[in-house]
Order: C-alpha cells, then sequence, then structure tokens
C-alpha cells in the first residue's frame, strides 16, 4: 500500500522535470537558430560561388592556377582571366604570418596578465586590448599608411606596400582578440593544477610551461583559430597596406592582395548575376574552405599535442 | 641558485618585457589616436550633426546610432549566443556532430564582413524590406556577432567548475535550473569579458553596416522619442550611419575640408566612447555579480 | 578488464526484512561506460537510521556504486538492475529523477558551494520549488546550519559569500544545503577527503548525529574512519562488492582473504 | 518573492500599454509622410545627399534616404525595383549584367577625372602618349619622362568603379591599366598618392586638394571649363536611373535636382559640373557633339 503511495509520488512528472524540458529546448532552438543562420550563409555563398563553375562556365583549373584576376575579359593566351591564385596565395600568407607572429606576444602576454602579475594585468592590459578590438579597420589602415608603409619603406625597400607591412597591421589587429581568449582559458586551468606544480618542487616558468600551458592548449587553439579568422576576414586595414594588387607576391615587400580585399573593393562595383560578381562569390567560397582546412589543421595540430603531454 | 631556477627567471623576465612590448604598441596606437584626434573635440563636435560637404560638421547623430545600435545589437544576440552555448557545453553530446557545429560557427566568423553585410542586405534590407535601417543593421549585426559571442560565452561555462553543476543536481534540481542559477552567475565575469569584446567589434565595424544601417544619418528630433515615429531618435525603421561607417565614409569619399580633423577626431570619440562603455559594463556587470552571489 | 569470481570468493550479509527496515537496496545493478562493465555483483541491503561505509581500492567501483543510488550517473553511465527505495525501483524511466535526487541527497568530495551567500545556498533549492515564506526559510537555514554543526561559526555571517568558508565550514554547509529540501537518504562521497583532521573529526560527530534521522551512506578511502563512524561496510575490489557485514566484523574477522589484506593495508 | 513576481508583471503591462499608446500617438503627419530611397554610386552619392538635405528642410514630411554601395550595387538594386532611384557613374549600357531597357536615365551631372601624382615627382604636363606609357607599364621610372630617380608606383581605382572606366576608356584610350595597386575609394587613392614617392593615379575634380598634384595632359589643364568645352576629354555623366518615367516625389525630387538653384550653388562647392553648362554631349559608345545633352 504504502509502497505503491510513494511510487505514484516518484512517478509523477515534477515542476522541476518541466523546467528541464522547457530549459532544454529553449537552448535546443537557440542553437538551431544559429545553425540556421551558419547554413543559410554556407548555401548562400555555395550557390553563387559554384555559378561562376557551372553558369558561367570557368573551369577549375582557371580558377585555382591562373594568375590574372580581371573577370570578364580574356588573358593574352585566351582563357578567362579569372586566376585566383595571387590572393588566394596572399591570404595565405599574411594570415599565417601574422597569427606566427602573434601567438607568441599574445600568449606571452596573456601568461604575463594570468600567471606572473594578473593585479596589473587586469588593470592595464585587460581594458587596453578590450579597447583595440573596437577601433574601426578604417582607422587601424590610416595608421598603418602613415606609420608602417614608411616604416617598411625605409627599413626593406620597396614601396612599402606589401605582405609585410599587412602582417605588420594585422598583429596588432588579430593580438587583443588572440589575448583575451587565451586569458580565458588560461583562467579555466584549476589553481590546484599549479599547486601541486609548485609542490613538486616546479619552477614558476615550468608549471606555466609544462601545466598551465599544456592544460590550456585547446583553449589557446580556438584562440589563434579565431584571431586567424578575424585576418582572414579582414579587409580595409589590409587593403590599404597590403598594395591590393593582383599579383603574385615575388618577396613580402611587393605589393599582393588577399581574398578578402579584392572581394570588398569589388562587390560594390559589379552587378549581381553577372560574371564579374559571381566571381567575387566563389573569391568568398574559397574564403571559406580555406578557413575551413585552416581550421581542421590546427585541431589536429591541437590534438596530436594534446596526446603527447 | 640552479639551473632551472635561473631558466625560470629568465624566462619570466622575458614574459614581462612581451607584455612591456605589447603595452608599448598598444599605447602607442591608442596615443596616435588620441593626440591627433583630441584637439578637434568640443561639445558643438559632438552634439552637432554631420556636414557633407563644408566645414564643421559634428558627429553627434552617429554617436547616438552607435550606440543605439549596439544596444540593439546585443538584446537580440545575447539571449540566442547564451541558449546556444548553454546547449553547447551542457547539453551537446561529445561526438563528431558537436564537434562539426563548432567547426561551423568558427568558420562563420572568418567570413569578411562585407559578405555578412551583403547577405543581410539580400535578406533584411530587399527581401524583409526592413530597408536601411537600425533593424536591419542590428541583425547583420547579430549574425556578424553570434560566433565569437557564442565561443567566448561556452568557454566561459565551461571554465565554471563541474563540482557546481553536481551541486545542483544533486538537490535535485534540474541541469537546467542548475545552469541558469548557478553556472551562469558563476561565469558571468567572463560572459561580461565576451560581450564587452563583442561590443568593441559592433563599434568598430562598417563593412557588414555600408549595406544595412545605411550611411545616412538624418538629422533627429531628439524631442522625440515616440519609436514609430521615423524621426525619432528611437525608430527602429530609420538608416543609421554610425560613428565607424561615419569615418570611413569621410576616409573614402569625404570631400569636406575638414575631413581630416573630422576623421581624427570621430575615431578619438570612438575610442572614448568604447572605453567609457567597457568600464561601465564592467561596473555594472560586477554589481549584478555582487548581487546575484552575495545577497540571497 | 574484470575477473569473474565464483561466489565462495564473495560475502554480502543479508538483513532479515521481517525484523530489519531497509531503505535502499539494489539488485542485479550493472554500471557501463560506454561499452566497458565498470561495476556489478553489488546485491546489497542498508539499513534505516545506520552508517554504512564503502571502502575499497581507487577504480573499485564504489564511487560509481554511490553515484548510481540516487542516479547521478545518468548522464555519463548506463546503469541496468534494480536501484530500491523504500521498496520502489527507482532504475525506471517513468520514475521523475529530481523527485528521487531530492529524497537521496548527496554530498561531494570537495566542498562546492555555490557562489551565494551562505543563505543562499541553503535556501536555493527550496526556493526554486516555490518555497518563498521568508520565516519558513529563515527556519530551515537555522534548523539544517544546527544539524550540520555549523550555526555557530556562520550565525552571524550568513548573508557572506559561501566560498569564502573554510574547507571544514564549506562542506559542513554543504551537508546543511542537502539537508534544506529534507530527504531520507544521505550519500556522501569521500566528504573528508579535503578536510584538515580536525574539520575531518568535527563532520564524523556531525554525522553520528545525522544517524538518527537520515540513512547514511559514506565512500571513504580512509579505513580507520569507516571502522570509527559506521554501522556496516561493503569492500569492493575490482568492480565487485567482495564483503558486506557488520563494521566491526569486516575490520576484525573479515570472511574473505582480499578484504583481510586490504583492511591490513596489505595492498590497496 | 511573490512581490518581485507581481512587479514583473506590472512593468510588462505598462510596457505594452506604453507602446500602443505610443503607436496611437505617432505623429499625424505620419499620413502624409513619404519617403524614397537612392542607392549607389559613391561619387554621387554627396550631392544627392545635399540635396536631400535641403530639399526636406524646405518640405516637412519627407524623407530620402541616401545611400551609397557602388554603381554596381545601384544599377542591379534599380533594376529589381527595390529601390526608387538608382545612382550609377556609367550608363547602364556600359555596365554588363545589366538590361538597360525600362530604365530611364536622369544625366544628373558631369566629372572630370585627372590624373594626380605625388609633389616629389615634379611632373605638372604629360603627354598621352606618356600617359599611356606609364599606365600601361611600359615606362617604369620618372627619370625616364626628365622627373627625378624615382620608380613610379601606379595606383588604380578598383576593377568596374566608374572613375576607372572613364580613365581608361577617355584618358587611356581605350588601353587597360597594368595590374598594379588597387584602391576601392577615392579619399584613399589621393591619400596614398600625397604619401608615397613617385605615386600615380587618378581621381574626379572634387577631391584634387593641396595634397596632391593634378596633371596637364597635352597641355591642357584639368579645369571645368575645359571639360565644358570638351579639350579636357576625361569626363563622365553621374546618371540617376529610375524604373520606368519617375512618379510622385521621385519625380519631384528629381525636378529640385535639375533647377538652377541647386545646380549653381551646390555643384560649384562640390566640383560637380552642371549638364546645362555643357558645350558638348556624348552617348553611351562615346560619340560627342556639340550641344547640352539635356
Amino acid at each position: 500500500m504504502q509502497d505503491q503511495k510513494l511510487a505514484k509520488q516518484l512517478m509523477k512528472k515534477s515542476k522541476t522535470a518541466r523546467y528541464e524540458r522547457f530549459g532544454h529546448l529553449l537552448s535546443l532552438s537557440a542553437l538551431l537558430l544559429i545553425m540556421a543562420i551558419v547554413l543559410g550563409i554556407i548555401i548562400f555563398i555555395a550557390t553563387k560561388g559554384l555559378s561562376t563553375f557551372f553558369r558561367d562556365n570557368i573551369s577549375f583549373k582557371d580558377f585555382f592556377t591562373g594568375v590574372i584576376w580581371n573577370p570578364g575579359t580574356k588573358t593574352p593566351s585566351g582563357q578567362q582571366a579569372v586566376g585566383a591564385l595571387p590572393m588566394i596565395v596572399g591570404s595565405f600568407l599574411v594570415t599565417i604570418l601574422a597569427a606566427i607572429v602573434s601567438t607568441p606576444f599574445a600568449i606571452g602576454t596573456a601568461v604575463y596578465m594570468t600567471e606572473i602579475s594578473p593585479k596589473r594585468g587586469a588593470k592595464i592590459l585587460q581594458p587596453v586590448t578590450e579597447l583595440l578590438v573596437g577601433i574601426p579597420s578604417v582607422v587601424y589602415g590610416f595608421i598603418g599608411l602613415s606609420v608602417v608603409v614608411p616604416f617598411v619603406r625605409n627599413t626593406f625597400g620597396g614601396s612599402g606596400f606589401g605582405i609585410l607591412s599587412g602582417t605588420f597591421v594585422l598583429f596588432v589587429m588579430i593580438l587583443p582578440t588572440i589575448v583575451s581568449m587565451t586569458v580565458d582559458s588560461l583562467k579555466a586551468v584549476p589553481k590546484y593544477y599549479r599547486q601541486a606544480s609548485l609542490a613538486l618542487g616546479a619552477t614558476k616558468w615550468q608549471t606555466i610551461w609544462k601545466v598551465v600551458l599544456r592544460a590550456a592548449t585547446p583553449g589557446i587553439l580556438t584562440a589563434i583559430v579565431f584571431g586567424m579568422a578575424r585576418a582572414f576576414g579582414e579587409a580595409l586595414a589590409v587593403q590599404m597596406v597590403i598594395g591590393n594588387a593582383a599579383l603574385m607576391p615575388h618577396n613580402l615587400v611587393s605589393p599582393a592582395s588577399t581574398l578578402t580585399s579584392v572581394l570588398t573593393a569589388g562587390m560594390g562595383n559589379t552587378v549581381m548575376g553577372s560574371l564579374q560578381n559571381d566571381a567575387l562569390w566563389s573569391l568568398a567560397l574559397v574564403l571559406l574552405i580555406m578557413s575551413l582546412l585552416f581550421n581542421l589543421m590546427v585541431h589536429f595540430i591541437g590534438r596530436r599535442g594534446a596526446f603527447k603531454k | 641558485m640552479n639551473r632551472t631556477q635561473k631558466q625560470s627567471q629568465i624566462a619570466i623576465l622575458l614574459l614581462r618585457l612581451i607584455a612591456a612590448l605589447v603595452v608599448l604598441i598598444l599605447a602607442f596606437l591608442i596615443g596616435y589616436i588620441f593626440i591627433t584626434g583630441l584637439p578637434n573635440v568640443s561639445w558643438k563636435f559632438l552634439t552637432s550633426p554631420a556636414k557633407a560637404f563644408t566645414a564643421g560638421g559634428g558627429i553627434g547623430v552617429q554617436l547616438f546610432n552607435s550606440i543605439y545600435l549596439l544596444i540593439l545589437a546585443m538584446i537580440i544576440s545575447l539571449p540566442i549566443a547564451l541558449g546556444a552555448s548553454i546547449y553547447l557545453s551542457e547539453y551537446a553530446k561529445d561526438n563528431w556532430f558537436t564537434s562539426m557545429i563548432r567547426t561551423a560557427i568558427e568558420i562563420l566568423s572568418s567570413l569578411p564582413s562585407v559578405v555578412v553585410g551583403l547577405f543581410g542586405f539580400l535578406l533584411f534590407v530587399v527581401q524583409f524590406n526592413y530597408g536601411f535601417s537600425i533593424i536591419s543593421g542590428a541583425l547583420t549585426l547579430t549574425i556578424f556577432n553570434l560566433p565569437l559571442l557564442t565561443r567566448n560565452i561556452e568557454e566561459s561555462l565551461a571554465s565554471v567548475s563541474d563540482d557546481q553543476r553536481q551541486g545542483g543536481l544533486g538537490l535535485g534540481l534540474s541541469k537546467y535550473e542548475t545552469i541558469v542559477h548557478i553556472v551562469v552567475p558563476a561565469a558571468l565575469p567572463g560572459i561580461i569579458s565576451g560581450v564587452i569584446l563583442c561590443s568593441g567589434r559592433v563599434f568598430g565595424e562598417a563593412a557588414a553596416l555600408i549595406y544595412t544601417a545605411g550611411q545616412s544619418a538624418p538629422a533627429l528630433n531628439f524631442g522625440d522619442w515616440n519609436p514609430f515615429n521615423i524621426d525619432s531618435p528611437l525608430s527602429p525603421l530609420r538608416p543609421a550611419e554610425t560613428l565607424a561607417v561615419h569615418i570611413w565614409k569621410i576616409n573614402s569619399e569625404g570631400i569636406m575640408p575638414d575631413l581630416t580633423q573630422v576623421s581624427s577626431g570621430s575615431a578619438a570619440v570612438l575610442v572614448l566612447a568604447i572605453l567609457i562603455f567597457n568600464l561601465s559594463a564592467r561596473y555594472i556587470g560586477r554589481k549584478i555579480f555582487e548581487k546575484m552571489t552575495s545577497m540571497n | 578488464m574484470l575477473n569473474t569470481k565464483n561466489k565462495s570468493d564473495r560475502f554480502i550479509y543479508h538483513f532479515n526484512p521481517e525484523e530489519t527496515e531497509i531503505t535502499m537496496q539494489t539488485k542485479n545493478l550493472e554500471v557501463y561506460y560506454g561499452k566497458s562493465l565498470a561495476m556489478h555483483n553489488a546485491d546489497i541491503q542498508f539499513q534505516k537510521n545506520t552508517i554504512t561505509a564503502l571502502i575499497g581500492p581507487s577504480g573499485s567501483g564504489k564511487s560509481t556504486y554511490l553515484r548510481s543510488l540516487n542516479r547521478m550517473n545518468d548522464d555519463i553511465a548506463t546503469v541496468k538492475g534494480q536501484i530500491l527505495y523504500q521498496g520502489v525501483d527507482i532504475n525506471q524511466p517513468k520514475i521523475d529523477v529530481y523527485e528521487v535526487r531530492r529524497r537521496i541527497g548527496m554530498v561531494f568530495q570537495r566542498p562546492n558551494p555555490f557562489a551565494k551567500s551562505i543563505y543562499g545556498n541553503i535556501t536555493f533549492a527550496l526556493e526554486r520549488r516555490g518555497v518563498h515564506d521568508k520565516r519558513v526559510l529563515d527556519e530551515v537555514v537555522e534548523k539544517t546550519l544546527k544539524q550540520a554543526a555549523v550555526w555557530d561559526q556562520v550565525k552571524d555571517n550568513l548573508h557572506k559569500s559561501a566560498q569564502s568558508l573554510s574547507g571544514g565550514q564549506a562542506q559542513r554547509v554543504c551537508i546543511a544545503r542537502a539537508l534544506a529540501v529534507e530527504p531520507d537518504v544521505l550519500l556522501l562521497d569521500e566528504p573528508a577527503s579535503a578536510l584538515d583532521p580536525v574539520s575531518t573529526q568535527q563532520l564524523e560527530q556531525t554525522l553520528r548525529e545525522l544517524k538518527k534521522d537520515y540513512t547514511i551512506i559514506i565512500v571513504t578511502h580512509n579505513m580507520q574512519q569507516a571502522a570509527r563512524l559506521s554501522d556496516y561496510t561493503v569492500f569492493f575490489n575490482l568492480g565487485e562488492a567482495i564483503e558486506y557485514n557488520k563494521t566491526r566484523k569486516i575490520f576484525t574477522r573479515p570472511k574473505i582473504e582480499l578484504t583481510d589484506d586490504y583492511v591490513s593495508g596489505n595492498f590497496g | 518573492m511573490r512581490r518581485r513576481t507581481l512587479v514583473k508583471w506590472i512593468i510588462v503591462i505598462v510596457v505594452v500599454i506604453a507602446g500602443f499608446g505610443a503607436y496611437e500617438a505617432r505623429s499625424k503627419t505620419a499620413t502624409n509622410q513619404q519617403s524614397i530611397t537612392a542607392v549607389g554610386s559613391t561619387a554621387l552619392q554627396p550631392l544627392v545627399e545635399a540635396a536631400s538635405e535641403e530639399y526636406s528642410a524646405e518640405h516637412a514630411g519627407i524623407f530620402i534616404n541616401v545611400q551609397g554601395g557602388g554603381s554596381g550595387t545601384g544599377l542591379s538594386q534599380i533594376e529589381s525595383g527595390a529601390v526608387q532611384m538608382g545612382n550609377s557613374d556609367l550608363f547602364a549600357q556600359e555596365k554588363e549584367g545589366i538590361n538597360p531597357k525600362g530604365l530611364v536615365d536622369h544625366k544628373i551631372a558631369v566629372v572630370g577625372v585627372t590624373p594626380i601624382v605625388n609633389d616629389n615627382v615634379h611632373i605638372k604636363n604629360l603627354t598621352t602618349h606618356q600617359l599611356i606609357a606609364i599606365f600601361t607599364g611600359r615606362i617604369t621610372n620618372w627619370y625616364q619622362l626628365g622627373g627625378p630617380h624615382i620608380p613610379i608606383t601606379l595606383i588604380n581605382r578598383s576593377q568596374g568603379s566608374g572613375t576607372r572606366v572613364t580613365f581608361e576608356k577617355y584618358g587611356l584610350k581605350g588601353h587597360e591599366s597594368a595590374v598594379a595597386q588597387e584602391q576601392d575609394s577615392s579619399g584613399t587613392v589621393r591619400q596614398i598618392v600625397s604619401s608615397t614617392p613617385g605615386a600615380i593615379s587618378y581621381v574626379s575634380f572634387g577631391y584634387v586638394n593641396k595634397s596632391v598634384q593634378p596633371v596637364s595632359i597635352d597641355g591642357i589643364r584639368p579645369t571645368e571649363s575645359n571639360v565644358m568645352h570638351n579639350r579636357w576629354k576625361i569626363w563622365s555623366y553621374e546618371h540617376i536611373y529610375t524604373q520606368g518615367a519617375p512618379t510622385g516625389l521621385t519625380k519631384k525630387f528629381l525636378q529640385y535636382l535639375k533647377n538652377n538653384h541647386i545646380q549653381t550653388t551646390l555643384f560649384n562647392k562640390l566640383g560637380y559640373i552642371s549638364v546645362k553648362d555643357m558645350q558638348y554631349q556624348r552617348t553611351w559608345q562615346g560619340k560627342v557633339s556639340k550641344g547640352s545633352g539635356e
């Protein structure tokens, strides 16, 4: 008798269970909304970008190996002038270089902010890095134009416009993103990891290097991915200092261009549905695929690094 | 002193140097913006409307637009990002599908903002017929912001110790209640950093807004706060050039004689506005955090 | 992998249900993580108003077993078999898991006060269940903190953050928090492992007091603690319950050699 | 706690009532409020914007929304009918992917385009032949033209930009510029030319200022009067396109743009040339004849 009463009580669906269902559905629908947006944009770009190849009948080979970009016209050798290789190389170089330069700086700064001098870090560095995120690209571009380009011109020669200047500007632009995300992941490493390591007689540096940074590796990699994503997607500032010429870069100080800058510059001047416009969307698609590859690569490296602990 | 200790000291010295160098670079940047910009800032500059081709234009409307657009974009994107990140960090199973979703969100954030802007233009401005308006701009910024905001919040949630979740569940509370009332408040400082980071991007974004919120800033009637009137500052259906777009516009096509002054002044004001916004967001966040964690 | 032993390697004490009141009981319980079997062979009965200690080396399945009792393993493992709570099998999908966990409370290894005040920690779950009457809440706070023997230390600072408390105090606030929702059974997962000896002693004293009103099941690494505190003891090894008996018998005349080895410190 | 729930509900109710109240109380002129949108050419944007401000000031409740986005955007949006006016630097016929049928051209103004060089080049005049040689990359150093020994840095506007099309068509006589730096705005071009030794590019007259040196071609100076008499050949029309003949507010606004008052005040200040002042007209194929083109 009593058992059955209890069983009944236990089987009644409680208010809590209803809360749970509600919350689960609510958060799921938010995620589904984001997924819908992501998918929407990906499909949008894919259909637009692929029509260059399927509607305008441009061959993949011309697009990915050609070096002359002037959609709608023919190259001297008679192919369609839709060679995106210079931009692909430009984007690739500038992003990789910027990430390589800023990663040690960003990690160093983040470690300083969390492990060495958290007080000063929280007081000065954090607000300053957050401030930098909000400076419009145009302002970065103009500072780049009036400071970085002359510096590069006088130090390394050339006109000053090129991959190197682009790298310097991007370095500063992606630094705040990487720093602040790295700080978050360093903070997420439990305190007792550090205490345990110090207690074992490890020096502070050994603790940081072998314990804290190792434990935070996945988070740091995410931070780098987002930093590279920003570098990839950045247009206005890079465009002003890289020279924005659709040429194969033959050194770091010769004018080059990136996918994004050509895309941004050209969008307003072309007509939706024309070959010129479709070709620009193809660049966006290439950008998407390249950033996917980057992403996979970084995570792959991360996973291997994590296993080696 | 032995070798490892020496090594440690050298490494830490190196870290300090790196941090100092970064501070130097940042200080230079901000100093540059302020030194070239602040002398051009006056009360009149802050309050008067912009002029298209004569000297003496201000940035009053643009400043208001930036802030209003930011608030609107945050009101829309924060709940979505919070919900999605709760799902990703608390409910989603750790399998290939989840990591595919994460990757998709991450690659979305690498799209140049002009692409997001054009998508917003075709969807909101043309398809939904919202026109060049604050609401189109805010929705586009939401798309632009969601990836970074979601990942940021997810990281902050993940940094809350599992013990806290267990504690909630052990009391017979649902996962959802545990998340909303225990995990989210504990993650609040991290969430606020994320919001500030994204707000900065909204403040500084130009390319995504050119095609959506537009690049004109018609004079507003600051006596009329009825959002249904088109010249009211609160109207979500009016075009709204933000400060960053203004800087972009006058630098690219501006023909007013005092272009450099207006441009550098605007940049300084923008940086100041971000500074004030960040400080107050942090202050309010701390107050909320204190209230949530100590009161009852 | 698990060794499967024959029956004679194990000894499980059985109560006579006519004479003793059994609060909880497990039958044919099997816990899988993914595909691998983590725990089985543990048909144990828990007598009302007693303290039962679960001991055994790390990875012996004792924590897994404990966490299955109020279905805290739902998300991470597959649990098969019966878990009887006052005769009702609570390991079935129809059962409301939240009500189960309210009645079978749990205290964890590391003190985990929420980022709220002491007062807020204790009243939180009640408020979520719709109790908002200030007088009732005040009473519950006082009563549970007294039960957990921490009232005197914190009564003047009830609105201070609970996370600023010392480990021992925090752990007892966590016990008070668990008591606030009026459970029958209290599961404790190595509650003293993060505490200093004095706090541990106080905690044990508290648990002895609580035994009058609650059925207590505690996982511990500390054999002296099990011997001092509990009425019954289960010895786990390699995912099975090897021996279950009165605590005195386990520590003086264990029936299984393995248990003897373990309690006398020869392995583990 | 109960009280808090009550307060929440009261706030919700007040907000809803206030919302309805505000909707009811929205300006009664709202019914007279009209708004039209112009999108496109960034070169034409300042003029139309300035005119729209004056027009709105004179006519209450009128809202003219002027956006940039580039000539391509202007033409595709007017073709699809999403906006009332499409601003373009080019004839619709010149733009690939546009079906000019049904679009009505309103020539609003004429702009001249001039080559500009960095100050340190010290060159004020070039022949057409030299200009073509520079921009096609056959001459790469200023000393080949009698200037200082500085390599030439070419800066182009983006492909498809109206200014570039005009410059290549009439300045380079149809020759295509060599692949070089491209910038998508006149302001940036001017900034780069002024700060880069040896740089050469081209902007419309309105953007020329002290920081850069305009260049005469074959001895003819880039002035407005030379454009009016077609002595300076590098010029183009600024167009506003409408879908069919304009009606209502669009029609009124276009008339307003063409009236004398606007043409004499705004145009001069902004460096545009009034179509009325032109002694010559030009078709989209480039045929020039006498007459104002109106």
